[in-house]
């Protein structure tokens, strides 16, 4: 079967500064591939470099057939990318519903689209209760879940979660994981996630990729990986 | 009496239109456009060169007023401000009262330096007169009426614009943090070059519709800058109704302070500004969330 | 290198900066044609370096700060014509008044925003110039206060110098102010006093978290810039020996923020060196063409914002920073 | 042949830019219809523009006298300009022509100072005499709050009062207004005979707007005032509200005489734009500063004062000299009522009270 | 131990019945908590429970609706935020706050002046104190901020960041220090080590932690209280908590021990 995202020779980074280069990835429909890595070993920068916040310097993207290196940062989301930034970047003067309703695509609720604000509240009933919250008066916490949610309204053909259980509380991080699992599986949703514990991860993930200094060292199944403890914390560099 | 309250209201009103449109760029936009009163100032000459130098009827000026200087805006966005949004808000200001100086040397460079007039077509200038004695009487001019009208009819398009359409929102979410609302799918472009052009079409409007009663010549934009500041600040610049009622009572207190107390007449207005904003220092109307 | 080392760097005189200020305290002398003109530019030098204090170092915004100098020119100018005509007694006086009025107006600094601050004190100066027009008796009104007549600039062991025709005894007296002015200002800044201001001025949250008073500070700070302000107004209303409701103008204070930031807030010599370039150019440009020396004046600001001033300052980094956007 | 310098300082840019070119264009029409040499010495024209901020044109003035050693300074849009300046002319014995300024007072502020505009007591007096003789005697006085409004209200008050007149109401409206609605309302609701009006010329348009607005012309409320208000500048502009409206002036575009005719035509031709008050204000001061060297051989300081304060002359706005005593300008004030000639609106004579001397310092 | 045992007894902060609520949300609905002197205490709880909002009251930050608030038995309900810091009550924020112009040298002068009441000197230069300079030093090698002294603060890496906003904290020399979710976004390998640092302190400085991770919050709490919907669930020690079913239920999971 055709991967839904082919990333191919990707280098990018930041103004001349040069974070991520000769990156290959590819990912099938409904899979979900967890990104691992020591800290500033260019996860986030390659997350944002899908959802075009970059600057690329070579390479391509191709999302769906889509060359995704050659749309503007504005039209990634319509292509089919839901971005999860790693400081959530919450959008403050806004309420909770309208951080939703703002970026909902197709805009309008009462079409026919899987993912709306109402069934976002029904993944994390606290934002419910917080509805006319501004951005910043919410905790940490609810903060994550807008962000998930916020990417989640877009319908994105592909999620990027970065770090995206930060500062969750244990039973919400279950919940999450439990969450992405089903969509994924259920709705053919396929999703890169990073974190910075990778059993939890790698449990509910089928690939997994391994970056430093900008460059896959590894990539295989989670399983494989989740199996070889030792190669896990060589790469890694983490005893657990 | 209650012609004072009208005329106190008219003339509320009247700075509202001429203020709203920097609530609007400052408000809505975080941008600190001191150039406003320059846009109302392009309005406000269409207006007058449209009706005595091509007879074009007043009703059609306002609109006329209204494009014009939200092309010019549009123009200017594209080409000069968009670079300015992201730098800090003293660098705007300088920015923006730069543009305003060259404004004025234009403007005194092709029209001169004297006072442009507008002649109203008849049917605005009569008067009507209800009621009698001095506490009942009420007198409405009718331009102010007009005045009055236009004003209403803008507040609720705006109000409606920005509350039954995503758009507030969206644009709200462009200026909290272009770079993620623009990977969320928000034209972040668009969006600023939409509500930009926006904003000096309405400085135009209130231009063309004060040069019957402001003093219309290329030191305008400087001369009413206060006047715009005291309203955008008192007002608050979260939504459309804070600057319109903070317009009013202005107004009202000013006229009728003027009428009542001649002596203080010319404190009114500062000392009013500062209590409020002693007592509200958000200004009148803050956005809250929270209220669940 | 050290911590202490390090943080003694950022104290040190830099190469330049005493040889600024000996071209600076000498210009009367070898651009005796132009002292009245220095004279101005050291007075608005001045006037800067106190809106720098809060604008560039707590972050506070103000367009009223012709507030401060009115009070002061007033101050001085009454002090003169009614008190005593000794210039120096004049200045301390007018510096005493509009610190006391700085230290009114920043109580609003305990509620509220910079912004309710930036118009508060907005509204006082306009309320102060309709004041001084309104009290004629005392202020002469909108005709301005004529009949200050000032008495010779008495130096210790060196002598007393009236103020001539050619204005240069007036630059001296101005340039000596502002360079004491700025000496106690630098000394000031660098002091974990001023330090703490800047801390305020980048994280109020914080600051607060680390024992700092913040409303105290805010409101410390705007008083001692009020004083300078005062300072500065005094200066002028004795070189000139004369005061009118314009010192209140809104556009004083406007100018003043533009030539702030024209050279740069937040390191004392910015105010300085707007002024300068501000004033001379505005003199220059005017002399040219009386008429449309606004609109140069505008385009320069313009350039000036779009172009950013460190690149307008060094061409040669035109290039790469241009690559990069 | 050596030059004499003119230093002209006024306001070019700002809300009173249009004094200065008024003062500008007729100073320049001066100068190119009389040539530029005059007792031997070349004329030579310095402008700077002082915002009309009186602490810059103070700097001016002193550096025109150290810097480019003028032998005259001329200008003067406001009065604190001008009192800002009184102490530069005296200290350097530079004589001060004052071309628009209008305070009474301000030929005392120095020996120097001659004046060749107007005082606000001399417009404002003869109408009040009119006012009375015509049947108007409850009047309401609304004056801009600044010194020559000052002027205007007291000394209109004082003569009406003399005339068996009576002021019901003084009202102040501040420098920066925009609106006069308040201030017309209270007019109405007390009913004078006429309103007098002063405001600096701008407002004018405004004022006279909004009381056609409120119907004051049909409550049988007249319009007067001194010719600030129907400035010859704006007036054509200012369309049918002007109609009819009376006021006092020592000049009018529309002034019946040869000179006048001339300068006009002259001075549109040169200009584009209509000659008022404060136009032949400086061509007045630059026939005064010509008449003066010319009696002086050339000669500047004291001696042209001198020369200047006893002269007399043929002016567009009719005849003139200068009181010796005072220094100030004695000149014809004009009852003029607005009305449409040949297609323009002019204030069109019908009244004259002749050498009317400063009652300002007749005291 | 030992040592640390004998001085449990005396309470040294105690927020007694404090609600907070923000228009119609009450955040903190009737919180009664006692900190122990030396205590090194954890607060858990599910997202929003509102254990930010309890820190906010304590510090001063927001005005409690309700209660009041004891430090060393003195009531400082009502006391500016400046004003319990110098009582020795600090706090570090879930989100960083740190002086972006400065440096991390500078930021450290400035808190330790501030700390040693020469925070309102003008006459003196910042750093001419070798005592001021001193404790810099010392702070900056401990958080590993040495090579980054002279760098401007919003130029330094995340990790950097959040060390510098503890190393603040422990500037103010507290008595009583109070961390947000302080290893948040700090890499897995130096979590432990920062909180070695924090449980270093000494055996008198109490100290109240809140974080989600609870291989660190059972590694390093003795005593834990949890929150839910702005009240107080339970209390106890670390085991007891963790075998709690409420707790379990609403916010441990059916995961033991790991983050997840
Ligand atoms: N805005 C930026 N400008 C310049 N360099 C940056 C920027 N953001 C990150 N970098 C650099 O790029 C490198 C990779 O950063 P990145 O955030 O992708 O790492 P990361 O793997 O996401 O780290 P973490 O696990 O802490 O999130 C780091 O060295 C960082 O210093
Ligand atoms: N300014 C505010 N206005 C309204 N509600 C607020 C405000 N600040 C916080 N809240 C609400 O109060 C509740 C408690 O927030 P708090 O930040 O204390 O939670 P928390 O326990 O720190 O959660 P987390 O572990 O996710 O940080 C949250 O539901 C939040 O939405
Ligand atoms: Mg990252
Ligand atoms: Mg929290």
């Amino acid at each position: 079967m055709s991967a839904l995202l082919k990333v191919e020779n990707l280098s990018a980074g930041y103004g001349e500064a040069v974070v991520l280069n000769d990156v290959s990835v590819a990912l099938d429909p409904g899979k979900t591939l967890a990104l691992l890595g020591r800290n500033g070993t260019g996860k986030t920068t390659f997350m944002n470099t899908l959802a075009g916040a970059t600057r690329q310097h070579g390479g391509s993207i191709t999302l769906d057939g889509v060359a995704l290196h050659k749309t503007p940062l504005h039209l990634r989301a319509a292509a089919g990318i839901g971005w999860v930034p790693q400081e959530r970047n919450i959008f403050k003067s806004l309420t909770v519903d309208e951080n939703l309703t703002a970026v909902a695509r197709p805009g309008r609720a009462d079409r026919a689209a899987p993912w709306t604000p109402v069934r976002v509240y029904e993944l994390f009933p606290r934002l419910a209760e917080r509805k006319t919250n501004l951005g910043s008066q919410l905790s940490g916490g609810e903060q994550q879940m807008l962000a998930v949610g916020r990417a989640l309204v877009l319908n994105p053909k592909l999620l990027l979660l970065d770090e995206p259980l930060e500062g969750l509380a244990p039973i919400i991080v279950q919940e999450l994981l439990r969450a992405i699992g089903r969509i994924t599986r259920e709705e053919g949703l396929s999703a890169i996630i990073v974190e910075q514990h990778p059993q939890a991860i790698l449990a509910i993930s089928d690939q997994a990729a391994v970056l430093d200094r900008g460059t896959v060292v590894h990539s295989g199944t989670a399983r494989a990986l989740l199996d070889q403890p030792e190669l896990l914390d060589k790469l890694l560099g983490v005893a657990r | 009496m209650l012609t004072i309250l009208f005329d106190g209201i008219a003339y509320g009103m009247l700075l509202f239109i001429l203020a709203v449109g920097l609530s609007v760029t400052m408000g809505l936009m975080n941008f600190i456009n001191l150039a406003h009163g320059a846009f109302a100032m392009v309005g406000g000459y269409l207006t007058v060169i449209l009706m005595q130098r091509h007879g074009v009827p007043f009703l059609l000026c306002l609109p006329l007023a209204f494009l014009g200087s939200a092309l010019l805006g549009a123009l200017l966005e594209r080409t000069l401000y968009r670079p300015m949004y992201s730098k800090p808000h003293l660098n705007q200001v300088l920015f923006s009262i730069g543009l305003t100086f060259m404004a004025v040397a234009v403007m005194d460079y092709f029209f001169t330096s004297s006072q442009q007039i507008v002649q109203l077509p008849e049917w605005l200038k009569g008067r009507t007169e209800l009621g009698s004695g001095t506490a009942w009487e009420l007198g409405m001019g009718h331009y102010r009426l007009f005045i009055v009208a236009v004003c209403l009819a803008l507040t609720i398009a705006l109000q409606t614009i920005l509350s039954r359409t995503r758009f507030g929102s969206r644009l709200r979410a462009s200026v909290d943090d272009q770079r993620v609302a623009a990977g969320l799918g928000i034209n972040v472009n668009a969006v600023f070059l939409l509500t930009f052009a926006a904003g000096s079409g309405l400085a135009g409007l209130g231009g063309a519709l004060g040069a019957e009663i402001l003093i219309l010549d290329p030191s305008f934009p400087l001369r009413y800058m206060v006047y715009f500041l005291i309203v955008v600040a008192v007002g608050g610049t979260s939504s459309i109704t804070g600057p319109l009622l903070a317009a009013l009572l202005l107004g009202i207190a000013d006229v009728a302070g003027k009428y009542y107390i001649p002596r203080f007449g010319a404190f009114i207005v500062y000392f009013l500004m500062i209590v409020i904003l002693i007592w509200r220092p958000q200004g009148l109307f803050v956005r809250k969330g929270g209220k669940a | 290198m050290n911590a202490a080392s390090s943080l003694h760097e950022y104290q040190r005189w830099k190469r330049w900066e005493p040889l600024f200020w000996l071209l600076a305290l000498a210009s009367p002398w070898y651009l005796s044609g132009h002292a009245l003109l220095i004279n101005e530019v050291a007075i608005v030098a001045l006037f800067a370096l106190s809106l720098d204090l809060v604008m560039g170092y707590a972050g506070v915004v103000s367009l009223g700060h012709a507030a401060f100098f009115g009070m002061g020119a007033y101050a001085a100018a009454l002090f003169a014509k009614h008190i005593n005509p000794d210039p120096v007694m004049g200045l301390f006086f007018g510096i005493a008044v509009s610190t006391v009025l700085g230290a009114l107006a920043s109580l609003s600094i305990m509620r509220g925003t910079s912004l309710t601050l930036l118009m508060v004190t907005m509204g006082v100066a306009l309320i102060l110039m309709e004041l001084a027009n309104k009290l004629d008796w005392l202020t002469g009104g909108a005709d301005g206060l004529q009949g200050v007549i000032m008495g010779p600039v008495h130096v210790p062991f060196v002598g007393r110098f009236e103020f001539d025709l050619y204005g240069q005894v007036a630059a001296w007296y101005s340039l000596a102010v502002l360079f004491v002015f700025f000496l106690l200002s630098r000394r000031f800044v660098q002091s974990p006093l001023g330090g703490t201001l800047m801390a305020l001025r980048d994280n109020r949250l914080r600051a607060m978290a680390i024992g700092i008073p913040v409303t105290a500070r805010l409101a410390l700070i705007y008083t001692i810039a009020a004083g300078v302000a005062g300072a500065a107004g005094a200066l002028l209303a004795q070189t000139t020996s004369f005061a009118s409701v314009e010192v209140f103008a809104f556009d004083r204070s406007a100018d003043l923020v533009l030539l702030v930031v024209i050279g740069g807030a937040g390191w004392l010599y910015g105010g300085v060196i707007g002024a300068a370039i501000f004033k001379v150019l505005q003199d220059w440009i005017s002399s040219i063409t009386p008429q449309y020396w606004t609109f140069w004046i505008g385009l320069f600001l313009v350039v000036l914002m779009m172009v950013g001033r460190e690149r307008v300052i060094r061409p040669w980094t035109w290039a790469s920073r241009g690559k990069k956007k | 042949q050596d030059v004499f310098k003119v230093g002209l300082i006024v306001p070019m840019t700002g809300q009173q830019a249009t004094t200065g070119k008024q003062i500008e264009a007729a100073v320049k029409l001066y100068i190119a219809q009389n040539g530029d040499t005059v007792a031997g010495k070349k004329i030579q024209l310095i402008v700077k523009d002082d915002t009309s901020i009186p602490d810059v044109t103070k700097r001016l003035a002193q550096e025109l006298v150290v810097q480019d050693k003028v032998d005259v300074l001329a200008g003067m849009g406001i009065t604190p300009s001008a009192f800002a300046t009184a102490p530069i002319a005296t200290q350097s014995k530079t004589p001060l022509v004052v071309m628009a300024a209008a305070t009474s007072s301000i030929t005392l502020s120095s020996p120097f100072i001659v004046r060749t505009s107007m005082t606000l007591p001399q417009t404002s007096s003869p109408l009040a005499d009119w006012a009375a003789k015509n049947g108007m005697k409850k009047v309401v006085t609304l004056v801009s709050d600044y010194g020559p409004g000052i002027d205007a209200e007291k000394f209109f008050t004082a003569r009406l009062t003399a005339a068996g007149g009576t002021v019901v109401e003084s009202m102040r409206a501040p420098m920066r207004n925009p609106d006069f609605a308040p201030f017309l309302q209270k007019v109405r609701d007390l009913k004078p005979d006429a309103l007098f009006v002063f405001v600096p010329s701008g407002a004018g348009a405004a004022v006279m707007k909004q009381f056609q607005e409120r119907g004051m012309d049909k409550a049988g409320i007249k319009l007067i005032g001194t010719g600030d208000l129907t400035d010859d500048d704006q007036l054509n502009g200012m369309g049918d509200v002007a109609l009819g409206v009376v006021t006092s002036m020592q000049y009018s575009a529309y002034h019946p005489s040869a000179k006048n005719k001339s300068f006009v035509a002259a001075f549109k031709k040169a200009s584009g734009f209509r000659p008022n008050f404060f136009a032949v204000g400086g061509y007045d001061g630059m026939h005064v500063i010509y008449e003066g060297l010319k009696a002086t051989k050339g000669q500047g300081g004291e001696a042209l004062v001198n020369a200047m304060k006893n002269l007399k002359w043929e002016s567009p706005r009719g005849p003139v000299s200068l009181d010796p005593e005072t220094r100030d300008i004695v000149q014809n004030i004009y009852l003029s009522k607005v009305e449409r000639k040949d297609g323009e609106l002019y204030n069109v004579e019908f009244d004259v009270i002749k050498d009317v001397k400063d009652p300002g310092k007749a005291k | 131990m030992s040592a640390s045992d004998i001085v449990q007894k005396d309470v040294v902060l105690s927020a007694q019945g404090l609600v907070k609520r923000f228009g119609g949300i009450t955040a903190t609905g009737n919180v009664s908590l006692d900190l122990q002197r030396g205590a090194r205490h954890a607060l858990i709880g599910p997202n929003g429970a509102g254990k930010t909002t309890l820190i906010n009251l304590l510090t001063g930050v927001l005005e409690p609706t309700e209660g009041r608030i004891l430090l060393e038995g003195e009531d400082i309900t009502r006391l500016a935020p400046h004003q319990r810091v110098r009582r020795g009550m600090v706090r570090t924020f879930q989100i960083n706050q740190l002086f972006d112009t400065l440096t991390p040298l500078q930021t450290l002068a400035l808190t330790v002046s501030q700390q040693m009441g020469l925070g309102a000197r003008w006459w003196q230069p910042l750093g001419r104190n070798p005592k001021v300079v001193e404790r810099c030093e010392v702070l900056l090698e401990q958080f590993r901020l040495t090579e980054v002294m002279n760098q401007r603060t919003d130029v330094l890496a995340y990790g950097k960041r959040r060390l510098l906003e503890i190393a603040i904290a422990l500037a103010c020399e507290p008595r009583v220090l109070l961390l947000d979710e302080p290893v948040a976004g700090v890499p897995a390998g130096e979590r432990e080590e920062l909180l070695q640092t924090v449980a270093a302190l000494p055996a008198d400085v109490s100290v109240l932690l809140i974080e989600h991770d609870m291989d660190l919050v059972f590694s390093f709490a003795k005593r834990m209280t949890v929150l839910v919907n702005g009240t107080v669930l339970t209390e106890g020690n670390p085991d007891e908590i963790a075998n709690d079913p409420r707790v379990k239920e609403v916010y441990l999971g059916h995961a033991e021990g790991s983050h997840a």
